[in-house]
């Protein structure tokens, strides 16, 4: 079976479409998937479990674009999260903009700061990079939890609902904002595949592939590569601010480098450098993440002797065991696996080598 | 005839998961050059590669009438294999002597031979090797293959891009080594080869498609032509009198 | 030389750590005229070629590009006014396919080349001058193919296919024929041969003494960082030094 | 004056700490280009090691502290040399995915010592003499920071003899340049990446065991707290350089007590700034030759 | 015990519905151990208050647990889950973080939210859903107050981490013991920092007449180490808080020079509820810590709750709590009206040698008054 291999590019779209249907009438029927998601579709736990989903799958969207599009290596994703999730959150409290103008504020906002720091650290590049990053978003954690007057420090900062309209509060209305997290991850994925099929986006390719020769060409690959930093940056803010939304609040963890190597080990779960890897990877690590924590605390695993017990009965050691069992047989991630299956045990012709692996290889140069 | 020392026999190998040599079949013998030519890409150094395991291959090898094709590419090495790569592949941050003494197997047996082969790398023996010049980093490639005792080398193209003078110096000291030791030679300059070879095996797409006496195959014009799109003469007329 | 020099450069030095790599080197190239560049290993043709197109900034010393100082300007900026080159060791898009390779380079030529708005397309310039290239270079038949895996050889055409696809008015080749396939190499030949005859100007450095000697109009040769002569091929030949140092007796 | 002699000698003392952390890393990223982001774990495990050594002996005696030093160290170099052979080995040549594993394995072990030991910290005593402190110039020096000095020192000292005079530190000088050459030498240079990983987790072992009497505690999050620093003094000292490593730890840690202390406790913060300005001024770091 | 799959309340044999006490709290992740004693705490406070039946007036007590591993995340999710399936009542929480986005579910979803044991005072008077079962940080502060005397004129230095929790400490010792005339200083630490003999430096060159030490985490042994190893202790009165029993390790050579404030310990009363606690507790293999009584109380507040309000009428329910007084095992509690601020007694404490270890010993019990919180005002 070739099915995927032959797909044309539209055809993609259209399954992607259907899906995005599914998707958006799932609120308004009775699905249950016992194991796997705590109660039927149209319960408001189910949906808010499913929105957390979708918001890790634009998050992750965006971080391809940085990571498997751009090549660039950021450990500090997750301050651009923080800062849309903080900025709305601060700006709905000490002013009285309604929420689409706080938005829009907080977006200018990310922008002048992603493409401050982002020009700082793209002088860097590789490991050198991911250094960089990383020390701005701890820097930005630290001011986050050293200024609890602003931003409640450790304790987080909670949603000033006095703006915010009333069909996005309360959990009744947990499907709205399950709308709005499915809204977002459809421009989103829309936003980043125009991106990787526009001029720039064939121009970021190539710097990640060999810097070097694109500048012999004749191109400054500084800018490509900043404005790819500043609208993953953008991105990641949205959704940063819909999670704020959705949580009612948000804490220091989001600004923090685990944050960032949660959404890395996302894509790498998916497969670095699919797109539809992204999004799934995205969903099966929410899931399991907040499964597994069900899970651990289960009786059937109260019940074990403790050498299995012990282990068991931590979600993350799970978690953990998992992913290195996924890097160690799953190579390109789900995408991966599932390009391999469709592909057989067939001899591949050097021509149609798969954009993905290659871009695998080649990241690798990069670290 | 002496049994030969490599037999390679429907030798297959794959780089990144790719298939980069289909089916390669021919024998060294235990004397003399024997040339592997071929045009670009035809998999002459993913058969040396594939020969020593550095990428995966299948297929038999056989050395010195032992199969070696499941063997990992240090004990094959071990059992009497010289490698000389493409791109020469010193050891930029060691020094010359360093180099040295990494390659030498049971205290490096050819010393003398080396020494006497490449006085210059002696009086650089501190020099750190990445600063080098071209030609002496080849020097240092060879030595390293020369500085044992093996029973066969493997070159690939080790006048790559060195100046005229220096591929003399290179080529005569291949010479000179092949009096002692079996060489397969990968090379594309056809005046080394042709002061080099004793036999000629020919790729093409992954595949032999000639074996035979060097000189045979190098006044056919028809031949070269036909398989490596030159004849010798044509190439040498400006180069002999230079 | 009446006409204003393509290319001059004047008292050129690059010192690394102590030691001169580059040595008070002076010289001009005429517009349209290829000038070979021969020396021992490690004489320091690349080192000049990375101080022309600016990936090496000199200790001391100009580069002038049609006139201009550009010493201070950036790689992609002295690209952008006409200087064009190759690399020893081939440095290509390893990811990208051949022709998306090719097709980069004339969309920089082109312009607009970092547009977030513009999407290439099957039938535009940029690619019809790509698919021109490497029909040019003899690489149609792996237009698709990953530049990564390509081999030795035929890398090294492709990036002259990608040198061609930017238009450069001045054009460093940096030993072209290493590694190429003793077949091919009359085929290159030509291949650099036209594209001088339409008026480029090209420096070469090559080891292959029959092509530079069926090529160039003028040779420089460099030994331990210096300019040792820079004549006609015929004079420089016949120079018993550059003979000691470089030529040998023939094989 | 007795404050700043205090500020530098406590300074270098947990620049000494850095320094046991980075080491290992600064190694194994020079050999094979991995980021191990495991390597915290190596060390808390080390110290956990020491730990029940300390629980099972007089926990205040030298020779305890001396038992559960070397068990630490061997503990450590045995988990880290069982990680590479188990896991990095069979990711040959993808250094992303050898990342990605040792990130798996830093959140799976920090979880699993959750698990047997316990959430809360295990608070840890030695000697007395280490509690004590030693009066120079007139500042009061806590006598574990000699301590601390000394081993990193001794580390340093070791591992830059075995790569410069020993067979395994020419293997694995020359592996850091070009694996599969060194293979096409004849040599099996995987037993150099155990042997480097093992030396590695050594270090990150014993660091463990002097962090715990340091901290004076053992708790599941003690490597990864230390980890942060370690990867911040390996890139300011330059990726895979060692005596790099060494210089950044002791300027790190020291900028850090002076500006905790003079600065209003924005130690960190000023680590971050002195990251990002050497980054952009030196973007290969101190003593770094690769980008 | 977990069924967060169970949907809609069940009934028992006897026809009256079961009400649904959700708890949400830590059983992994960092403050796993604060809810293990919580928890231990909560099933001898509902043996307690339903006289071993688990019913209220005939209703079953169904509760159902989710591990929020210290993640807002995993909470709030666990929380609309929860307030999804029709549930009322949610209890718990040992992180400050955790019970402010509770404490907003609460209001935006109108159930009924008891917070314990994080102490963050902004949970106090944040709005009338939400209640706490045990102390806040200004109750901890005013404690320390009183070791001082008179402060006025006083100055007072307050060592702390720089995190909402230290600010908070910070800001409430200034709000108590400002007001009192003493001058108030603070000496804030960053969270990771792991060397402490500067700070202990700065201590000294302060010269206080009283340091207040507001720690949480495990650096808090090498921080008493330097303090210790610095003479601070020859030098200032120092007064913190004491913490649970694996922390009466941590003090090092300064356990016996510490005054220390506590919010409970097993001997810290004595009377019949903490009698019955540490009975119940014991026999169910668990030991009195720092935060038993919060969940303890946490469960007689449920009960009352339910009592009044039959488990489902959320504004009977709160009224039922505001106001109630009520024994529990720290002696009486009173839950203030106006801000659902928990008015309880604290304790004075030091440590005393006991073989290699050390344990609490009771110095004096600080009226409920003496410590109790200015009312927030809404
Ligand atoms: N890293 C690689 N990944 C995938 N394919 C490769 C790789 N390296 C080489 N190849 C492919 O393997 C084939 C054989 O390459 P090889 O290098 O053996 O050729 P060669 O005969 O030595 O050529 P040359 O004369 O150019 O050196 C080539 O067609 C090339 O495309
Ligand atoms: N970074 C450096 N540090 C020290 N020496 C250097 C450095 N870069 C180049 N060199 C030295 O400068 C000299 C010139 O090198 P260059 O690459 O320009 O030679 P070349 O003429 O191109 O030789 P080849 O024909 O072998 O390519 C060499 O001796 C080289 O070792
Ligand atoms: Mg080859
Ligand atoms: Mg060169």
């Amino acid at each position: 079976m070739k099915l995927l291999t032959h797909m044309k590019p539209w055809m993609w779209w259209a399954v992607g479409g259907a899906i995005a249907v599914f998707a958006a009438l799932l609120p308004l029927i009775n699905l249950s998937i016992p194991g796997i998601l705590p109660g039927p579709t149209y319960t408001p736990g189910t949906l808010q479990l499913l929105a957390l989903a979708l918001l890790f799958s634009s998050l992750a969207l965006s971080y391809h674009l940085l990571f498997g599009v751009g090549g660039m290596l950021s450990f500090g994703h997750a301050l651009y999260f923080a800062l849309g999730a903080y900025g709305l959150g601060i700006v709905l409290k000490t002013t009285q903009l309604s929420l689409v103008p706080a938005m829009g504020l907080t977006v200018a906002a990310v922008i002048c700061i992603a493409y401050l720091l982002g020009a700082l650290s793209l002088r860097v590049t590789g490991i050198s990079f991911a250094m960089v990053t990383l020390a701005f978003a701890q820097a930005g954690n630290v001011l986050v939890r050293r200024n609890p007057q602003i931003t409640g420090g450790d304790e987080g900062l909670q949603l000033e609902t006095q703006n915010v309209p009333d069909f996005l509060l309360g959990v009744l209305n947990t499907r709205n904002l399950y709308w709005v997290a499915l809204a977002l991850l459809i421009i989103v994925f829309i936003v980043v595949a125009l991106f990787e099929h526009s001029r720039a986006g064939h121009v970021v390719t190539a710097t990640r592939e060999n810097e070097l020769r694109v500048r012999v060409i004749g191109i400054r690959p500084f800018m490509v590569k900043l404005v790819t930093f500043s609208i993953a940056s953008v991105l990641a803010a949205l959704v940063g601010m819909v999670h704020l939304l959705l949580q009612s609040g948000v804490t220091a963890r989001a600004s923090s480098a685990d944050f960032t190597l949660t959404i890395l080990v996302i894509v790498v779960l998916g497969g670095v450098g699919s797109r539809w890897g992204a999004v799934v990877g995205a969903i099966v690590y929410t899931l399991l993440d907040q499964r597994l924590t069900a899970l651990a605390s289960s009786d059937a695993i109260a019940g074990l002797p403790a050498i299995l017990r012990i282990p068991l009965s931590e979600p993350l050691f799970i978690l953990g065991t998992l992913f290195i069992l996924v890097v160690l047989f799953l190579p390109g991630g789900i995408a991966g696996a599932v390009q391999r299956m469709d592909k057989g045990g067939v001899r591949r012709n050097p021509a149609k080598e798969t954009s993905s692996e290659i871009a695998r290889d080649k990241i690798e140069e990069v670290t | 005839m002496t049994a030969p020392i490599l037999r390679v026999e429907g030798l297959g190998a794959r780089i990144a998961g790719q298939q980069v040599v289909e089916s390669v079949t021919f024998e060294v013998p235990a004397r003399g050059v024997t040339a592997l030519l071929g045009r670009n890409g035809v998999g002459k150094t993913s058969t040396l590669k594939g020969i020593l395991g550095l990428i995966e291959r299948w297929g038999a090898v056989e050395f010195n009438g032992e199969r070696i094709d499941n063997l990992a590419t240090h004990r094959i090495i071990q059992s009497g294999i010289g490698y000389v790569p493409e791109d020469r592949e010193v050891f930029a941050s060691l020094s010359v002597a360093e180099n040295m003494r990494l390659a030498e197997r049971n205290g490096g047996p050819n010393r003398e031979l080396v020494d006497e082969l490449f006085p210059e790398l002696l009086a650089r023996a501190g020099q750190l090797a990445g600063t080098l010049s071209g030609g002496q980093q080849q020097m240092v490639s060879l030595a390293r293959a020369l500085v044992n005792d093996n029973t066969l080398l493997l070159i690939d193209e080790p006048t790559k891009g060195l100046a005229p003078l220096i591929v003399l110096d290179v080529t005569t000291a291949l010479g000179r080594a092949a009096e002692a030791v079996p060489i397969l030679l990968v090379e594309q300059n056809l005046q080394v080869v042709r002061a080099l070879a004793d036999t000629v095996v020919v790729l093409e797409s992954g595949l032999v498609v000639f074996t035979g006496p060097a000189n045979e195959f190098l006044d056919n014009e028809e031949l070269t032509t036909e398989l490596l799109g030159v004849h010798l003469t044509d190439v040498g007329a400006t180069g002999d009198n230079a | 030389m009446s006409a204003r020099p393509m290319l001059a450069v004047e008292h050129l030095c690059l010192s690394i750590g102590g030691a001169r790599i580059i040595d008070d080197v002076t010289f001009a190239v005429a517009p349209g005229e290829m000038l070979g560049v021969i020396g021992p290993n490690g004489a320091g043709k690349t080192t000049l070629f990375n101080l022309i197109s600016g990936l090496l900034a000199p200790s001391t010393g100009t580069v002038f590009l049609n006139g201009r100082d550009v010493t201070a300007e950036p790689i992609h900026k002295r690209a952008r006014a006409g200087l064009g080159r190759t690399f020893q060791t081939s440095s290509l898009f390893t990811g990208l396919t051949a022709t998306e390779n090719v097709r980069l380079a004339a969309q920089a030529k082109l312009g607009a080349a970092t547009s977030v708005i513009r999407f290439p397309r099957r039938t535009d310039v940029a690619t019809t001058i790509a698919n021109d290239r490497l029909a040019e270079v003899g690489l149609s038949h792996h237009a698709k193919t990953i530049a990564g895996v390509l081999s030795h050889g035929d890398k090294r055409k492709l990036e002259i296919a990608m040198l061609l696809a930017t238009d450069p008015r001045v054009i460093l080749l940096d030993e072209p024929m290493a590694g190429v396939a003793s077949g091919d190499v009359h085929g290159l030949t030509d291949v650099i041969r036209q594209v001088h005859a339409s008026g480029r100007t090209v420096l070469l450095v090559e080891h292959h003494m029959e092509v530079v000697l069926g090529l160039v109009d003028r040779v420089a040769v460099m030994h331990h960082g210096e300019l040792l002569a820079c004549d006609t091929p015929t004079v420089v030949m016949a120079d018993p030094a550059v003979q000691a140092a470089y030529l040998g007796a023939p094989l | 004056m007795s404050t700043i002699v205090l500020l530098i000698i406590t300074g270098l003392g947990l620049g000494a700490l850095y320094f046991l952390v980075a080491s290992g890393l600064s190694l194994i990223y020079g050999l094979m280009g991995v980021l191990n982001f495991a390597h915290g774990s190596f060390l808390t495990l080390g110290a956990f090691a020491g730990l029940e050594i300390a629980r099972r002996m007089d926990g205040a005696s030298w020779i305890t502290l001396f038992a559960s030093l070397v068990v630490g160290a061997v503990v450590g170099a045995v988990v880290a040399a069982a990680t590479e052979f188990f896991l990095i080995r069979r990711l040959y040549n993808r250094h992303i995915e050898q990342v990605l594993v040792t990130v798996g394995l830093a959140l799976a072990t920090v979880a699993l010592f959750d698990g047997i030991w316990g959430t809360d910290p295990t608070y840890v005593t030695g000697p007395a003499w280490f509690s004590e402190t030693t009066e120079i110039l007139g500042a009061k020096v806590p006598n574990d920071r000699f301590v601390l000095i000394i081993a990193a020192v001794l580390v340093l000292l070791g591992i830059v003899l075995f790569l410069k005079f020993t067979r395994f530190g020419l293997i694995i000088r020359a592996g850091v340049e070009n694996r599969s050459m060194v293979t096409a030498l004849g040599i099996d240079v995987r037993k150099a990446f155990t042997v480097v990983f093992a030396i590695g987790g050594a270090a990150a072992g014993l660091g463990g065991v002097l962090a715990s009497h340091y901290f004076g505690y053992v708790s599941p999050q003690l490597g990864g707290s230390l980890l942060i620093f370690a990867f911040i003094v390996t890139v300011i000292g330059g990726l895979g350089s060692l005596a790099g490593a060494a210089i950044a730890s002791a300027l790190v840690a020291v900028l850090q007590q002076f500006a905790n202390y003079y600065l209003g406790g924005t130690g960190d913060l000023t680590v971050v700034l002195l990251l990002a300005a050497v980054l952009l001024i030196r973007p290969t770091g101190l003593l770094g030759s690769k980008a | 015990p977990t069924s967060s799959d169970a949907s809609g309340p069940s009934t028992n044999g006897a026809g009256l519905p079961a009400v649904d006490v959700s708890i949400i709290t830590s059983q992994t992740g960092p403050l796993a151990a604060y809810g293990a004693t919580y928890l231990a705490g909560w099933d001898a406070g509902l043996d307690y208050a339903t006289q071993g039946t688990g019913t209220v007036d005939g209703r079953a007590v169904n509760v159902t647990i989710a591990d929020d591993a210290g993640d807002v995340d995993k909470a709030v999710t666990a929380a609309k889950t929860v307030i999804g399936q029709g549930k009322k009542i949610i209890v718990g929480t040992a992180s400050s973080g955790i019970a402010l986005a509770l404490a907003e579910q609460a209001e935006q979803n109108k159930i009924l939210y008891i917070s314990g044991p994080a102490a963050a005072d902004g949970v106090t008077g944040i709005n009338a859903h939400t209640f706490r079962s045990g102390r806040q940080s200004y109750q901890d502060v005013a404690t320390a107050g009183t070791f001082i005397g008179d402060p006025k004129g006083k100055s007072i230095l307050v060592f702390a981490q720089n995190t909402a929790f230290g600010q908070g400490n910070v800001a409430a010792a200034t709000a108590v013991l400002g007001a009192k005339g003493a001058t108030v200083t603070s000496l804030l630490v960053p969270e990771d920092a792991t060397e402490f003999t500067p700070f202990a430096q700065q201590i000294i060159n302060a010269t206080p007449d009283m340091v207040f030490v507001a720690w949480a985490g495990a650096t808090s042994a090498a921080m008493w180490e330097s303090l210790s190893q610095q003479g601070v202790f020859d030098k200032v009165p120092v007064v913190t808080g004491l913490g649970n029993v694996a922390t009466y390790g941590a003090y090092g050579a300064a356990s016996s020079k510490i005054s220390f404030l506590n919010h409970y310990f097993a001997g810290a009363t004595d009377n019949a509820v903490n009698t019955a606690m540490i009975a119940s507790l014991t026999k169910s293999g668990a030991v009195a810590d720092l935060f038993s009584p919060d969940g303890f109380n946490a469960a007689v507040m449920v009960v009352q709750a339910i009592r009044a309000g039959g488990g489902d009428d959320v504004a009977k329910m709160i009224t039922s709590l505001e106001g109630w007084t009520f024994d529990g095992p720290k002696g009486s509690m009173t839950i203030r009206a106006e801000d659902h601020a928990m008015i309880q007694p604290m304790f004075q404490v030091k440590l005393v040698a006991d073989g290699a270890n050390w344990k609490p010993e009771l110095v004096d019990v600080v009226d409920a008054q003496v410590v109790t919180p200015p009312i927030v005002q809404k």
